[in-house]
């Protein structure tokens, strides 16, 4: 089994949907020729062909646009925006119509595609590279919202989602795409070499839409994260030296619930970890959640470690970010109470 | 903050805003001499393999087919058969007739929204005629004809806009805004402007098939001033999309009128010769150059030579829905005074001229639609009319927000049903 | 002190902010010689001619970057989308710039405007028509997020939002343009004349954002409203003949957290309302921030009544608005558990 | 589901989609004889008066000024100085001794990120050299050009780039992102496109109050086909907005060429003729013919005759950012083959040629910047460099997301402060 690193196992996922169904076509900007910025579609051109691979114009709701009209055909359109901090001028033919067209015709008419972005912070990419906005899309009835933290994972969920009969918003933590991230940017980036989720299966398979992973099992408490945080979360938790049961929830929405509360029944402590900034980020939809379905087996408060609610600060990347000592004092805490 | 006082510049003129103003507002006298319309015939047909740039001097005047004396004439004379003009003129007058009595239906409460296309008939309609019946269409509110010409049930549509037990949209959707797939007719926005580029979005897909349908992508003047028009444009030019992109410009959109949508300036038909795309502009109230202008684009995109811009020019004659009372904003009169006329008249008038037509067999053909109208609506109406509904089925909500119902809209069905009082599934 | 509607007491708004400051310019669809869709700018540019109140093309990106450009001048733009349902193509000039460009010119620009939008169902508007897309804007730092419930508040807010220096978002609760509305649809429409609350003050006044309003005390729970659902859930209320505490929030960014922690202090029990669905709406934040910050006094799970995680369905208005029996059902809920 | 086969026509041609392709890739040898440069001083110069339609010739065709011989010549010769142009000759030496310098600042680590303008100086400086000093502008990230020739402190722009202590942004920007409303430049956006519209928004905001100040919209060729582009045509033309709309088509955008971007069909001049807004087609690496557009423009702007488009035709010689390789993409001889030549290189023959400037004076000018720009660099670099930042004034992170900070951002702020260990205040 290759080890591989995010941007391969993503890379590979679209050549395994491409051979396997001819309507499967891949847009966006820089994707074609070259690749895309990240290199996650290096190659496709070269193997499908500029009829199924190729450019766009810089236009992010033509881009959706172009993916509706293609999905209304027949193709399953996987679609890339450059950034996550792009996807805004894209945002109304997203809610308005992609989100909404089963809904709207009864059935009638479906919407299978596939936008992915990459997302989230440390990278030092300011204010419009950053971003992590993942809770204006699990707002949205119609959507689905998937976040891998593994390449194994990655190549699983993408060939999952292209699959999926309803729309799917695929972010990708860029900050891992190279090598997992345990939140000391002081330390050198281990490669995923060394990880064993970097063991990826060739060909095809899928990781199921909908079901979260308890990456470390343990009794004292609950941390519910995804994306870059899971391996933050776990690195925090290992120093702390605590029996935490951490989830990397890997959807968004359709939520994995019985997951949380089975896990939250156990441990009657819970918390809940982002990048996204805290006010009406998804993690406020998970403490709602929590207490609503696990109230009285709380011990404590469910606590949120999050982004700041500003927007992301170049030169503070760090004090932003909530990285170890954030987790750390957050672990404290929930423990304490 | 802005230093309150700009700078002292003496030699400078003071700037000030410009915000168009329509002609005529209620108590002017609406007087359109001043649009200069050509005379029919006089604009020449230049071969479709042609470049946009041939193109351009048909974008700033206007392809009109049928003179004064009601005869076709020039080069974009189609030349169609007495049967064909007159199918035409039955859905046109089927049209008219349905959305009579639609709009009465919702002025009597059975219905909470409807939108006539009166004065416009002849654009749908008439395109429709010109398309093939596989093409598919990413049409606007404002295109009922497309259904009727392609004998969408009438029943279907009421049941639609009467969200009932037998709109097949299971109630979810305001008043006409249809979709049926079968019929080439692309589920409408109620988001202005989302579809155009979606058109072209298929037109990709049929290219990259191999296939031979091409995509018509419908807006109006006012939305043309969106982005997705701009998407639209752009990517058909990019990938010489196999699409014709229509603009209806009946000169306003709710109370504001087409300068406001940049008009004053240059025509719709000419953005498209700024993209390096071919833009006609054409009479919209002569059924005629309406087929004349969607045959060419349509030959042009079939023939893989890519997109065409068609402004099809006309005059929004009633409100602009009935939430809309338009001698708010501009005259009564004005609609009497619009010098393109009635297309139902016009393509009459000209099937008479042919001896093909006749007032009592008008006469008769208005009363048939009418008849069948009345008999339609009276079917629809067993399935019930807007106030009566949503109260059963509460279950439905729920259905085809995914293909399968994830567990917290199940929750959430659980808990209408109780709500409802109706826990029987 | 006149009675007024909420349309009247908005138009009135506007007259005292144009009269009171020169730079105080209005646009959007359909305001300039017509008035506005729902008659909100109505003569206006009479009063204050077409270079101050003028209509806009069809393109809200487009009249959300004029405003920007406009705040950049000096001037104080107030725009009108349509519906909220129709605010996303401006969605990424409204995140992006209008919510950053003070924090990322360390202040050397700000955008004071204002951007009003009626929002909310119970008129039979369909998908496109009903939309309450709140917590899209309340997540995004940098925005202020204002929702009156009273012709007396809608009024006080809008002078305040227009003077604000910072960008606010104003959403308008349609359903109560004309009357208020206690979630019997089939009872007759009662006018404002009838409600205290529509006696506006002349002249200038002033409601301050980020202060919320107490309309009913009670001791047994705490009912979180904002819009129309204040009057809904007062009628519910009084209905179940029980003893809540109902807060109308009016402001949702920056929060009354005071008047909130101090209401589920006293009563230890909690329910959130609002039209918008469930996931990722308002109602989770409000949630998890009572639970962080009351935990200890909660006898009860807070609970939230919503719309449902769907698009709006047109003829089952009545089944997916949140009315008197979702509402009562809630109260049981909670004064049970 | 699309009936998978598409349906049996025989008499159809298969259409295929259209992917346009640059005309070199790696390993290809550039040729550019396909350009067709028009002869310098050979386009007309219409008056500022004049319509839209009056420039059309102009969008396809290229104003020129400086011709083989290295003179100025024909209708469009603004007739600067000696002491302007060796003005604009500074500025333009500067911005390439500063990227330069710059990007090696990045290379060594010292910043996170770089783009230069190589190839495109003449663009922004000689257009700032032909604006009033009050004029705004809202620029994209490759008009640096505009604060060097408006005299902007280079330690300013360099603090920014390192984030440090002496940045007046706070380190909030990726570097590059300038803001400075006291040298009319709008803070740039790292979104494509949303300052283009807004631009036109301030325009109609100083026409509004009788002001004379003009606005300056920047925009990339790429970046063309976002829907802010359309926004800000639309609403230039809809309200004659006292604005000058810039193209800079450095014929990439990162990977793609500008053909990505609708420009085989059409030049991005030409969209304006399609908005009823003048559209003018110039070399952008001549210096000269950059300022006599650009005055053409303003003055139009300023006499309240509405906004105008120009298209600067240029090449970017350089990879898109510190980021982008462009030999992944392009031929790596590519900037060499270009014919239309080196902005510096041909304002310095010029000059030569008209006996105002010599050899050993220039050398003494490229010293002269580039001592300049050094002794900046050391002076920024007292104030730090990136990789020491974001260690102390924490609390200025929640400074100025609103004018007053709210409780919300209070709180994280002390949680902030504990966490850094620092509660110093
Ligand atoms: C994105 C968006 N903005 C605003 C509206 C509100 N609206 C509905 S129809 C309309 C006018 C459209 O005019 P036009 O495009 O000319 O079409 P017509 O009604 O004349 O056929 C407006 C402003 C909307 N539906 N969608
Ligand atoms: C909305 C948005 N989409 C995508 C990007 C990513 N991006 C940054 S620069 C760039 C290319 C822009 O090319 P062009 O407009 O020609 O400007 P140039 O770099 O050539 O000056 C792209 C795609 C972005 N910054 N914003
Ligand atoms: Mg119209
Ligand atoms: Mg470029």
């Amino acid at each position: 089994m290759p080890a591989m690193n995010m941007i391969q196992a993503l890379n590979d996922a679209h050549r395994v949907a491409m051979r396997g169904d001819p309507d499967v076509v891949v847009l966006g900007e820089d994707v074609g020729y070259f690749g895309g910025v990240f290199r996650v579609t290096e190659g496709l051109q070269k193997e499908f062909g500029k009829q199924r691979s190729f450019d766009s114009p810089i236009n992010e709701c033509g881009i959706v646009a172009a993916a509706v009209g293609m999905a209304a055909y027949g193709l399953k359109p996987v679609v890339e925006i450059q950034f996550a901090d792009y996807i805004y001028p894209g945002y109304d033919q997203i809610v308005s119509e992609v989100a909404k067209i089963r809904y709207r015709t009864a059935g009638e008419w479906s919407m299978p595609m596939v936008i992915r972005a990459p997302y989230g912070g440390g990278i030092f990419g300011g204010q419009t590279h950053s971003q992590s906005p993942e809770s204006l899309f699990t707002h949205i009835a119609g959507l689905k919202t998937v976040i891998p933290s593994t390449p194994h994972d990655a190549k699983g969920l993408l060939i999952a989602a292209i699959q999926d009969p309803d729309p799917v918003i695929f972010f990708e933590p860029k900050r891992i795409y190279n090598g997992p991230f345990d939140g000391y940017h002081d330390r050198p980036v281990k490669p995923w070499a060394k990880h064993p989720a970097s063991e990826v299966f060739e060909g095809h398979y899928t990781v199921p839409i909908g079901k979260a992973a308890i990456v470390r099992k343990g009794a004292a408490l609950t941390v519910l994260a995804y994306g870059t945080m899971v391996h933050v979360a776990l690195a925090a938790v290992e120093e702390r030296g605590i029996d935490a049961e951490v989830i990397d929830l890997r959807t968004l929405v359709p939520l994995d619930i019985m997951a949380i509360e089975q896990s939250v029944e156990k441990t009657g402590r819970c918390l809940v970890v982002h990048e996204a900034p805290k006010t009406s980020g998804f993690g406020a939809e998970l403490v709602s959640l929590v207490q609503e379905r696990c109230f009285y087996h709380l011990e404590a408060p469910v606590v949120r470690v999050t982004g700041w609610d500003t927007p992301y600060p170049h030169a503070y990347e760090w004090a932003y970010f909530p990285g170890p000592k954030r987790l750390k004092k957050a672990l404290e805490k929930v423990m304490a109470d | 903050m802005r230093d309150k006082e700009p700078p002292e510049q003496p030699n400078r003129p003071q700037l000030s805003l410009h915000v168009p103003e329509p002609h005529f507002r209620p108590g002017d006298k609406p007087d359109f001499s001043r649009l200069g319309i050509p005379a029919a015939g006089s604009v020449p047909r230049p071969d479709i393999g042609g470049s946009a740039a041939d193109t351009a001097p048909l974008a700033t005047t206007m392809v009109r087919v049928l003179d004064e004396q009601h005869n076709a004439v020039g080069p974009w004379d189609p030349k169609l058969d007495p049967d064909t003009l007159r199918k035409i003129l039955r859905d046109m007058v089927t049209v008219r007739a349905f959305d009579d009595r639609m709009y009465r239906a919702q002025r009597q409460g059975k219905t909470s929204f409807y939108m006539k296309a009166t004065g416009e008939e002849a654009i749908a309609v008439a395109a429709a005629a010109a398309l093939d019946r596989e093409d598919m269409n990413f049409p606007t509110y404002r295109q009922q004809g497309l259904l009727i010409a392609r004998g969408y049930p009438l029943v279907e549509m009421m049941c639609q806009i009467y969200s009932n037990k037998g709109d097949k949209l299971k109630g979810r959707q305001l008043p006409i805004m249809y979709s049926d797939k079968a019929h080439g007719f692309f589920t409408i926005s109620g988001n202005l402007g989302t579809q155009f580029p979606q058109a072209v979005g298929w037109a990709m897909a049929s290219a990259i098939k191999g296939d031979s349908r091409i995509a018509v992508g419908w807006i109006g003047d006012g939305a043309t001033a969106e982005g997705d028009f701009h998407a639209g444009m752009t990517f058909a030019a990019v990938y010489n999309a196999p699409a014709v992109l229509v603009v209806v410009n009946n000169q306003w959109a709710i109370s504001s009128f087409s300068g406001i949508a940049g008009a004053e300036r240059a025509t719709f038909a000419q953005r498209a010769i700024g993209y390096g795309i071919p833009g006609l502009r054409v009479d919209g109230n002569d059924a005629l150059a309406v087929y004349a202008a969607m045959r060419w684009a349509a030959d042009r995109a079939r023939s893989n030579l890519g997109s065409t811009l068609i402004e099809y020019f006309t005059y929004r004659a009633e409100g602009h829905s009935t939430s809309d009372d338009p001698t708010g904003y501009r005259p009564a009169g004005e609609a009497k005074a619009w010098p393109l006329g009635d297309p139902v008249e016009r393509l009459k008038a000209h099937l008479v001229a042919l001896g093909e037509w006749d007032d009592e067999r008008h006469e008769a053909l208005v009363a048939e639609c009418d008849t069948q109208v009345r008999a339609a609506q009276k079917l629809a109406e067993k399935h019930g009319v807007l106030p009566e509904q949503g109260k059963d089925n509460i279950e439905s909500i729920f259905d085809d927000v995914y293909a399968e119902v994830p567990w917290h809209l199940a929750e959430q069905r659980d808990q209408a049903l109780a709500e409802s009082g109706d826990e029987a599934r």
